[in-house]
C-alpha cells in the first residue's frame, strides 16, 4: 500500500504526467477552441492521425522539427478548412461531418503513408526533440526534473494554454468566438460576421490538434504508426466538457487523466498479476466520468454549440 | 517452374512487428522469383472472410493470414476452396488437406538473450513491456525470464501490458516506469520499450526484428523471428502438390532457423557468449529444450 | 453565399443528387488510385463488381450492411429525441458478450428458444449499458456525449477482461476470445455457400418496426416531442425522463442486438476486434438517412456497398487497401453535401 | 392623408427606403416599400402579425438581403446584406428577439465588435466607462458585470439599447421593445426614447400596442401584407383609424357582460411554492368561480411564472392548499391537471405551448394524446386527431396553413389561438391563461379576447394572469394583485382605473382600496 502511495512522491512519475499530457492539451485546447464557437470537431481523432504523420513525414523529408510541425499545423488547418465548411456556411450536421472527417483523414494518411514510405523492417525514423533542461530551473530538486526537463514542445503546449485563455478572456477576438458560440445572432448584430469567426476558430483549433498528433512523432516517439493515435482524440473531446470549456481548466483535466495514465503504468508492477491489467486501463476513463459528474452542474456549455447558423434563417 | 501466387491477409497494418517479420519473408521469396505476393492490411475481423475468398477467386495459389480473430470462419472458406493452400497463424490445429496453421516461436531466442542480459544488469531487475498477454507473448518473456535465471537465479522482474498492438509512446511510458522502478534492462515486446532505454541510457532487447541498427547502444540483443523457412516449406509442399492441412510451427524453431539470438559481440563479456552459445548448440541438437510457459507473466 | 429552403424539390434533383455525390467521390479517389500507379477505370470496374458483381460480392454487401442497420437505428431513434447516443459501439460489444456468454453457458436448448434468448441478452446488455449515462444526465446533468463516448472504452477493456479472464476459451489456445456460443444457437444462413444470415430479416424488420413506432404509436410521437422541444413536451404532460428512459432501452436495445447477431450470425465467440466501428458508423448511417428508420436500411445498403466495393478493389488492382476507408469517406461528406443541395437553393 | 407640419420636412432626412422588395419562397413579404425617416423624429410601424415589418427592418439593418430595392443612410447607399456596413453608418437595432448572449456580461454584450479584432488587448476599464456615462446620460442604469442571463426582460432591453448608444448610433430601430415590458418599464422606456430624438437621434420602433404608438410617436407608417397601406401623423390619427387600416377591417375588442357567476372551481389557500431553494410564491389565497374571470394583475417576475406553473401542474405547493372543485388533487401533474378538465395556456407559446417542429394536429393533441379519444393500445388514432385539429382550426379560425402544416410557420397571433383552440373547444371547467395576447396585433388580441369571454359566457372558471392593464380591466371580473410572490385580496374589476391598478402593483394594498 504504502508502495503505491511513494509512486506519487517520485519526480518520474510527474515528469510522464507532463509528458502524456501534452498531446491530450494540444488537442483539448483545439477541440475547446472549436466549441467555445459553437462547433463541435469530432474530427479530432483524424487530425491528430494527420497531424503526426505529416509533422513527421517533413522532418524525414528534410525539414527540421519546427517546420515539421507547422506543416503538421498547415494539414490540420486544411482538415479543419473542410470540416467548417461543411458545418459552418452549409450547416451541415457537425457529428456527421466530423465523424466523417475523422475516416476521411485517418484513411487518407495511412494511405498516403503506404504510397510515400518505403517499408523496411521496422519503421524509418527521424531525430525527435530532445527534453530541454530549463537552466537553473530544472535543477530545483524534485520539481525540476518533475516540470523542467521536457521537450520544448511541452512547454509550448503550456504556454499555448496561457495564451488561449488571454485571448478568449481579454481580446476583442476572443470575444467574437465567445459570442459566436453563445448566440451567433447577436454578434451578427453587432457586425461580427460569425461564418468567418467559426471557420478561423475551427481552423486554429484543428491546427492546434494535428500538432498534438505531431508530438507523437516527433518528440513522444521518432516514427509514424498507423492507428497510433489510439483514442487520444475522444479523450480530449471528453475533457474540454470535463474542463466546462475553460482552457485553464482544460489544463488540469490533461494533467489528472495523465496522472492517472502513468500512475496505472507503474501501479501494474506493485499489485501487478493480483488485478487484470486491463482495470488499470480503466481507471482515466472512470476517473473521467466521475469528474464529470461532480463538475457537471458547473459547467457553463457554449449555448449555440452544435447549432448551424443560417444566415437569413429563423 | 512458375512463381506461386501467394495472398497475404495482414489483420494489422505491416508496421505491426509480427506482421512485417512475414511480409518481409514474403517479399524476399518475392524476390528470389519463388512466389508472386500480393497482399491486404488492417483487414478487420468481419471483413477476414470476405478477402480469403476473394483472393481465392482471384487465383491465389496459398493464402497467407491469421485466423486468430476468425478460427471458424476461415475454415469454413478453406473447406470451400479445397485447390487453394491456406496457411493461418492460427490458435488451433490445422484442418482438411488444405488449411495449414503455424505458431510463433521466438521464445528460444528470448532464453538466450535473457542468459545474455543476466550479466549485464547493475540492479538485477529486468522489465518487459506487452501489448496483451496472449500466449505467444507471454512464452516469449517467460523464456526471456527463465534464460535470465539460468545465470541469475535471484533477478526481479516487471511487467507492464499496454492493452494495443499499436502505441509505441505508451509502451516508452511502460518503459519509463519499470526504469523508474529499478530496471535496467528491458525486454520489449512492443516497439517504443528501447525509445525509453535509450533516452535513460539502460540496455534493451528487442524481439521479432533486429532493433540493433535503429537503436545502436541501446538494444544490444534481439530474439529474432525468422518466417523464411515457414514459407519455404509451405511453398514446396504447394510446388509438390503435397497437403497442406498441417502444423508448421516448428519451423519457427531454432533447428530449423526459424528463430534466433542476434547481438552485439562488443556488448557481452565473453563468458557470457561462451555460455549462451554452449545452451543455443544444446537447443539446436535437441539436448536441451526450452520450456514453453504460456501464463501471464507478473 | 447563401443558402435558401426550396419550396419544392425538383424530382429529377432527388434522384440526381445522390448519384452525382458518389461520382464526385469516385472521381477524387481516382486521383489517389491515379497516384498508386493503377489504372483507375479498371478500378471502379473492379469496385462495381465487388460490391454487386457477384453472388459472393452481393450477399457480402448484404451481411457487412446488418450491424449497420441496427446501430444506425439506434442513433436515430436515440437522436430524434435528442438523446446523443455516442456509445452504440460499447453497447454492440457488450450485447455480443452477453449473447456469447449465455449461449456457452451450456444450456442446451432448442434453437427456437435459445436464439431469441440469445438476443434478447444482448439488446438488455445495451440498455443497461446506456441507462448508466442517461442516468448521469437525467440525475446530475452530466453531458451523455461524452460519458456514452468514454464508456467505449472501458466497455472495450472489459470485454478484454473478460475474453482473456473468466470468458476466455480454455481450448484456443492462444488468441484471447470467448468460448464460442453452441452451434444449436448460431443464427440461421439465408443463403447457403454464404455468410448471409437471418440477422438481415431481424435488422429490416426492425427498421419496419421502429418507423411504425415512431410514425404512428403514442411513444414515438412523444419521444419526437421530447426532442425537439423538451419544455412544450414537459408542458403537455410528457414524462420527459420517462420517455428517454423508453428511448434509451430502445437504442442501446438495439446496438445491444447487433452485437448479439454479429456473433451469433458470423464467427460465433466474441474478440475485441468483432466491430470495426460499427458504432460510430451509424450514426453517421442514421444521419445521412435523415433519421428515418427506413432511411436508416438504405443508407447501410450504401456505405456497406461501398466499402465492400472499394475493399475488393484495392486488392484486385493490388492497392494500399486503406483506399476503401477513403472512398467511404468521400462518399459520405459528398453525400451528405448533395442532399443539403437537394433541400436548398445556393443564392449570390 | 394629412399634410406633414413644414417644420418637421425642413428636418434633414437620415434615412430612406426605396422599393424594397423581399419574398420567401412564393410568399411577398415586402412588397416595393418605400419608408423615408428625418432626424429626430419618431416613427412608428404598425402592422398586424406577419405583416412584413420585422422583415422590412432585418433588411435595412443588412441581416437580409433585399430581392430588389435600396437603403440610403445620409446620403449614402448601403451595401446590401452588411449588418457591420449599417453600424459603421449609425444606425442601431433592438431586435424582436433579442440578440444577447446570456452567458456573457453587459460589457462583454456591448463591446462585441466595437473594437478592432487584430487589437491585442481589449480595453474594458475604458469600455466599462463609457458604458456607464452613456447610461448614465439616457437613465438606463445596469450593471456592467452582470451576467445578461441574471437579468429581468426589462433590464435585458436596456442592455439591447445601450448596445447600439454606445456606438453612438444616430438612427435607433427598435422591433417591439415593449412586448415583453410591464407598463412602467414601457412608460420609462418611452420617456427615454424621446429623450434620443431630443438629442437628435431618429426612432423607428413597431409595436401592436396603439395606446403607445398615439403617446410616442411623431409619424405612423402602417403595412398590410407587406406593403404600405397608410401614413399618418401621430397628432392627426386615431386608435380606431390605425386598427382598421392595420387589419383592414374595423376591429373593436369585445365588451365583457355582466353575469352572475357560479360555484368556485379552482381554490388556493395559503399556498406555498418553493423552486430550487427559493420561495416564489407566499401564503397565496384566491379563489376563482364558474362563469368568472379572475385577473392576476403584476409586474412581470413577481411571481407569475410560479403561479402559472402551480396552477398547470408543474409546480407542487409546499404549504396550503390547492383545491379543483373542492378537491385537492392526489397528483400534480399536467397530464392529471388536463385530465381535471384545466384548460391551460402557457406564458411563452414558443417554448411551452407548442412544438415547433411538429404539425398542427399534432399539438392540437399533444395535452391529450393518451386518452382513449387519440390513442388505442399506444397507437396514435390518427383520423380522430386530424379531425379534433381540423375542428380547433375552423372554430377558432387559425390561419396560415392546414392540420399538417408545421406549427413553427403559423404567425404568433394564430399560434396562439391554436393554443387556445385546443383548450377551449370541449369547454374546460377551468381555464389558465398566462399572458394570452403578448405580441399580438389589434385584430389577434380581440380574438383571443373573444374566446376568453364566450368561455366564461358558458361557464368556464378562468384565471387570467396578464400585465396588460387594459387587458385585466377588459376581460376580468375580480382583480388580485402580485407582488413578491403574496397575492393582494381580491377587487371588483368595475371601478378599477389605471391609477388603482398601479398602486395595487406597487404593492400598496391599502392606498389602493382608500382610493375606491
Ligand atoms: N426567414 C424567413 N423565412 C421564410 N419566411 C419568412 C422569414 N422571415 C419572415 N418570413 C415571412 O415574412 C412574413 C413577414 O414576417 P415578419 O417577421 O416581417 O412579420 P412582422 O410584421 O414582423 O410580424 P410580427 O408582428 O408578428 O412580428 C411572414 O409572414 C413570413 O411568412
Ligand atoms: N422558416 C419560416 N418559413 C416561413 N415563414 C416563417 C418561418 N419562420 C417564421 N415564419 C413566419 O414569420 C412570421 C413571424 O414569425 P415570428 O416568429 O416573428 O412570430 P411572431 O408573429 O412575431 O410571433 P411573436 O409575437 O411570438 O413574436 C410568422 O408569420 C411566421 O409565419
Ligand atoms: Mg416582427
Ligand atoms: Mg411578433
Amino acid at each position: 500500500m504504502t508502495e503505491a502511495l511513494d509512486i506519487l512522491t517520485q519526480a518520474s512519475l510527474w515528469a510522464a504526467v507532463l509528458r502524456i499530457a501534452t498531446p491530450l492539451i494540444f488537442g483539448t485546447l483545439g477541440a475547446l477552441l472549436c466549441e467555445r464557437a459553437g462547433v463541435l470537431n469530432l474530427g479530432i481523432e483524424g487530425i491528430m492521425t494527420l497531424g503526426a504523420m505529416v509533422g513527421w513525414l517533413s522532418v524525414y523529408w528534410g525539414a527540421d522539427l519546427w517546420t515539421g510541425l507547422l506543416c503538421a499545423a498547415l494539414a490540420g488547418a486544411i482538415a479543419g478548412l473542410l470540416h467548417a465548411a461543411l458545418t459552418v456556411p452549409l450547416g451541415l450536421s457537425q457529428h456527421v461531418s466530423g465523424l466523417g472527417i475523422t475516416l476521411l483523414a485517418s484513411s487518407l494518411t495511412y494511405y498516403v503513408y503506404r504510397l510515400v514510405v518505403e517499408q523496411g523492417s521496422s519503421p524509418p525514423t527521424i531525430t525527435p526533440f530532445q527534453p530541454l533542461a530549463i537552466p537553473g530551473l530544472s535543477d530545483i530538486p524534485f520539481l525540476g526534473p518533475a516540470l523542467f526537463a521536457q521537450t520544448t514542445p511541452t512547454y509550448l503546449a503550456i504556454a499555448l494554454i496561457a495564451v488561449t485563455a488571454y485571448v478568449l478572456a481579454r481580446t476583442p477576438l476572443g470575444l467574437a468566438v465567445r459570442m459566436v458560440g453563445e448566440n451567433p445572432h447577436a454578434a451578427e448584430a453587432q457586425g461580427i460576421d460569425p461564418t468567418r469567426v467559426r471557420i478561423g476558430a475551427v481552423v486554429a483549433g484543428s491546427a492546434l490538434m494535428a500538432v498534438g498528433g505531431a508530438y507523437l512523432t516527433t518528440s513522444a516517439f521518432n516514427s509514424f504508426f498507423p492507428t497510433m493515435i489510439q483514442g487520444r482524440g475522444w479523450v480530449c473531446i471528453a475533457l474540454v466538457v470535463f474542463a466546462s470549456w475553460r482552457p485553464g481548466r482544460a489544463l488540469a483535466g490533461a494533467l489528472l487523466f495523465a496522472l492517472f495514465d502513468a500512475y496505472q503504468l507503474r501501479l501494474q508492477h506493485v499489485v501487478g498479476a493480483l488485478v487484470p491489467y486491463q482495470l488499470f486501463l480503466m481507471v482515466p476513463y472512470v476517473m473521467s466520468i466521475a469528474a464529470l459528474v461532480v463538475m457537471a452542474r458547473r459547467a457553463r456549455v457554449p449555448q449555440a454549440l452544435m447549432q448551424p447558423y443560417r444566415r437569413g434563417e429563423r | 517452374a512458375d512463381p506461386v501466387k501467394v495472398a497475404g491477409i495482414h489483420g494489422d497494418p505491416v508496421e505491426n512487428a509480427w506482421n512485417s517479420r512475414i511480409h518481409e519473408a514474403l517479399l524476399s521469396a518475392a524476390n528470389d522469383g519463388l512466389i508472386e505476393y500480393t497482399f491486404s492490411e488492417g483487414v478487420a475481423g468481419t471483413d477476414y472472410a470476405r478477402a480469403m475468398r476473394e483472393y481465392a477467386d482471384q487465383g491465389a495459389q496459398l493464402v497467407w493470414g491469421q485466423s486468430y480473430a476468425v478460427e471458424t470462419e476461415a475454415r469454413e472458406v478453406a473447406a470451400d476452396y479445397p485447390e487453394t493452400a491456406f496457411l493461418m497463424g492460427s490458435s488451433g490445429g490445422p484442418s482438411g488437406d488444405n488449411f495449414g496453421v503455424f505458431g510463433t516461436r521466438n521464445h528460444e531466442a528470448a532464453y538466450l538473450a535473457g542468459m545474455l542480459a543476466a550479466g549485464l544488469s547493475k540492479t538485477g531487475t529486468f522489465g518487459s513491456v506487452g501489448g496483451y498477454p496472449i500466449p505467444e507473448v507471454n512464452l516469449l518473456i517467460n523464456a526471456f525470464r527463465l534464460g535470465v535465471k539460468e545465470v541469475k537465479p535471484d533477478a526481479k522482474f516487471l511487467n507492464g501490458f499496454i492493452g494495443t498492438w499499436f502505441d509505441p509512446p505508451k509502451a516508452k511510458e511502460a518503459a519509463f516506469a519499470q526504469i523508474d522502478a529499478g530496471a535496467d534492462i528491458l525486454f520489449g515486446e512492443r516497439i517504443g520499450t528501447a525509445d525509453a532505454a535509450k533516452e535513460r541510457s539502460v540496455l534493451a532487447i528487442g524481439s521479432l526484428i533486429d532493433y540493433m541498427p535503429r537503436y545502436p547502444g541501446t538494444v544490444f540483443a534481439n530474439a529474432m523471428w525468422y518466417f523464411r523457412p515457414t514459407v519455404d516449406a509451405i511453398v514446396a509442399d504447394v510446388i509438390a502438390g503435397k497437403p497442406v492441412g498441417r502444423d508448421y510451427t516448428e519451423y519457427s524453431f531454432m533447428k530449423y532457423g526459424g528463430n534466433d539470438v542476434l547481438f552485439d559481440t562488443a556488448a557481452v563479456s565473453a563468458e557470457a557468449v561462451a555460455a549462451m552459445e554452449a545452451k543455443r548448440a544444446a537447443i539446436k541438437d535437441g539436448s536441451f529444450t526450452v520450456t514453453i510457459d504460456e501464463t501471464e507473466p507478473a | 453565399m447563401r443558402l435558401e429552403r426550396r419550396a419544392h424539390v425538383p424530382l429529377g434533383l432527388a434522384i440526381a443528387a445522390p448519384f452525382a455525390a458518389v461520382l464526385v467521390a469516385l472521381l477524387l479517389a481516382g486521383l489517389l488510385i491515379a497516384a498508386a500507379g493503377a489504372d483507375v477505370l479498371e478500378a471502379y470496374r473492379r469496385l462495381a463488381i465487388g460490391a454487386f458483381g457477384s453472388r459472393l460480392s452481393l450477399t457480402e454487401t448484404l451481411t457487412r450492411a446488418t450491424p449497420l442497420m441496427l446501430t444506425g437505428l439506434a442513433a436515430a431513434v436515440a437522436f430524434r429525441a435528442k438523446l446523443w447516443n455516442i456509445g452504440a459501439e460499447g453497447q454492440f460489444y457488450l450485447g455480443a458478450l452477453a449473447a456469447a456468454a449465455v449461449g456457452a453457458s451450456g444450456l442446451g436448448l432448442p434453437s427456437a428458444i435459445g436464439i431469441p434468448i440469445l438476443m434478447a441478452a444482448g439488446a438488455l446488455a445495451g440498455m443497461l449499458l446506456l441507462l448508466g449515462p442517461l442516468l448521469l444526465r437525467l440525475r446530475f446533468g452530466v453531458d451523455e456525449v461524452v460519458t456514452t463516448l468514454l464508456l467505449n472504452f472501458i466497455v472495450l477493456l472489459f470485454v478484454s477482461m473478460m475474453v482473456e479472464g473468466p470468458l476466455r476459451d480454455p481450448t484456443a489456445f492462444g488468441w484471447p476470445q470467448s468460448v464460442p456460443v453452441e452451434a444449436a444457437y448460431k443464427l440461421p444462413k439465408l443463403l447457403p455457400r454464404s455468410r448471409l444470415h437471418i440477422g438481415l430479416a431481424i435488422a429490416v424488420a426492425a427498421a419496419v418496426l421502429l418507423f411504425i413506432v415512431q410514425s404512428r404509436t403514442v411513444f414515438g410521437f412523444e419521444s419526437r416531442a421530447a426532442g425537439h422541444s423538451p419544455a412544450a413536451a414537459r408542458f403537455a404532460g410528457i414524462s420527459l425522463s420517462g420517455t428517454l428512459v423508453k428511448v434509451a432501452l430502445i437504442s442501446g436495445g438495439l446496438a445491444g442486438l447487433a452485437g448479439a447477431i454479429e456473433v451469433t450470425g458470423l464467427k460465433g465467440y466474441v474478440t475485441t476486434d468483432l466491430s470495426p466501428g460499427y458504432g460510430y458508423s451509424g450514426i453517421v448511417v442514421a444521419m445521412l438517412a435523415g433519421l428515418n428508420p427506413i432511411g436508416v436500411v438504405v443508407t447501410a445498403l450504401f456505405v456497406a456497398a461501398v466499402f465492400v466495393g472499394a475493399d475488393g478493389m484495392s486488392r484486385a488492382m493490388g492497392i494500399p487497401s486503406f483506399i476503401a476507408d477513403v472512398i467511404v469517406a468521400l462518399s459520405l461528406l459528398t453525400m451528405l453535401v448533395a442532399l443539403l443541395l437537394v433541400g436548398y437553393r445556393v443564392r449570390k | 392623408m394629412s399634410a406633414p407640419a413644414p417644420s418637421q420636412d425642413e428636418r434633414p432626412e437620415v434615412l430612406r427606403l426605396e422599393g424594397v422588395t423581399k419574398r420567401f419562397g412564393s410568399l411577398v413579404a415586402n412588397d416595393a416599400i418605400d419608408l423615408e425617416l428625418r432626424q429626430g423624429e419618431l416613427l412608428a410601424l404598425l402592422g398586424e402579425n406577419g405583416a412584413g415589418k420585422t422583415t422590412l427592418m432585418n433588411i435595412l439593418f443588412g441581416h437580409y438581403t433585399a430581392d430588389s430595392g435600396r437603403v440610403v443612410a445620409f446620403g449614402r447607399e448601403l451595401p446590401p446584406g452588411k449588418p457591420r456596413a449599417a453600424i459603421e453608418a449609425g444606425i442601431g437595432m433592438v431586435h424582436q428577439h433579442f440578440a444577447l448572449a446570456g452567458n456573457l456580461t453587459v460589457l462583454d454584450n456591448v463591446m462585441l465588435g466595437t473594437e478592432k479584432l487584430t487589437r491585442f488587448a481589449s480595453d474594458r476599464t475604458a469600455g466599462a466607462k463609457r458604458l456607464a456615462a452613456v447610461a448614465e446620460r439616457f437613465g438606463l442604469g445596469v450593471d456592467p458585470a452582470a451576467r445578461v442571463g441574471d437579468l429581468s426582460v426589462g433590464e435585458r432591453q436596456r442592455v439591447e439599447i445601450l448596445k447600439s448608444l454606445y456606438r453612438d448610433a444616430r438612427v435607433l430601430i427598435l422591433d417591439e421593445p415593449t412586448a415583453v415590458l410591464t407598463t412602467q418599464e414601457a412608460e420609462r422606456l418611452f420617456a427615454t426614447l424621446k429623450v434620443m430624438a431630443a438629442e437628435g437621434l431618429s426612432l423607428i420602433f413597431i409595436s401592436h400596442k396603439l395606446g403607445e404608438v398615439m403617446a410616442a410617436a411623431d409619424r405612423v407608417t402602417v403595412l398590410r401584407g407587406g406593403k404600405v397601406v397608410a401614413e399618418r401623423r401621430a397628432a392627426a390619427t386615431s386608435r380606431a383609424e390605425l386598427a382598421e387600416l392595420m387589419v383592414g377591417r374595423r376591429v373593436a375588442r369585445p365588451e365583457r357582460e355582466a353575469q352572475a357567476p357560479g360555484p368556485v372551481r379552482l381554490e388556493a389557500v395559503g399556498v406555498d411554492v418553493t423552486e430550487a431553494g427559493t420561495k416564489r410564491l407566499d401564503a397565496v389565497s384566491f379563489a376563482v368561480r364558474s362563469g368568472e374571470v379572475l385577473g392576476i394583475i403584476g409586474v412581470s417576475g413577481n411571481g407569475q411564472a410560479a403561479l402559472g406553473r402551480l396552477v398547470s401542474g408543474l409546480a407542487i405547493p409546499a404549504a396550503g392548499t390547492l383545491s379543483l372543485e373542492g378537491e385537492a388533487p392526489t397528483d400534480f401533474s399536467p397530464r392529471a391537471f388536463v385530465a381535471a378538465g384545466i384548460g391551460r395556456v402557457p406564458e411563452d407559446r414558443n417554448t411551452e405551448g407548442a412544438v415547433g417542429e411538429m404539425t398542427l394536429w399534432e399539438n392540437a393533441v399533444i395535452e391529450r394524446l393518451r386518452t382513449p379519444a387519440f390513442s388505442a393500445f399506444g397507437f396514435v388514432r390518427r383520423s380522430k386527431a386530424m379531425a379534433f385539429a381540423r375542428d380547433v382550426i375552423a372554430r377558432f379560425d387559425v390561419r396560415g396553413g392546414g392540420p399538417g402544416t408545421r406549427t413553427r410557420l403559423l404567425s404568433g397571433g394564430n399560434m396562439q389561438k391554436l393554443i387556445l383552440g385546443r383548450n377551449l373547444i370541449d369547454s374546460p371547467r377551468i381555464l389558465i391563461a398566462n399572458q394570452p395576447t403578448r405580441g399580438l396585433d389589434e385584430g389577434a388580441i380581440a380574438a383571443v379576447h373573444a374566446e376568453i369571454l364566450a368561455a366564461r359566457k358558458a361557464g368556464t372558471a378562468v384565471l387570467l394572469i396578464s400585465e396588460d392593464l387594459d387587458e385585466v380591466i377588459g376581460l376580468a371580473d375580480r382583480v388580485q394583485a402580485i407582488v413578491k410572490g403574496r397575492l393582494s385580496p381580491p377587487v371588483p374589476a368595475d371601478g378599477l382605473d389605471a391609477r388603482r391598478l398601479g398602486l395595487m402593483m406597487a404593492g400598496l394594498w391599502d392606498e389602493a382600496s382608500d382610493a375606491a
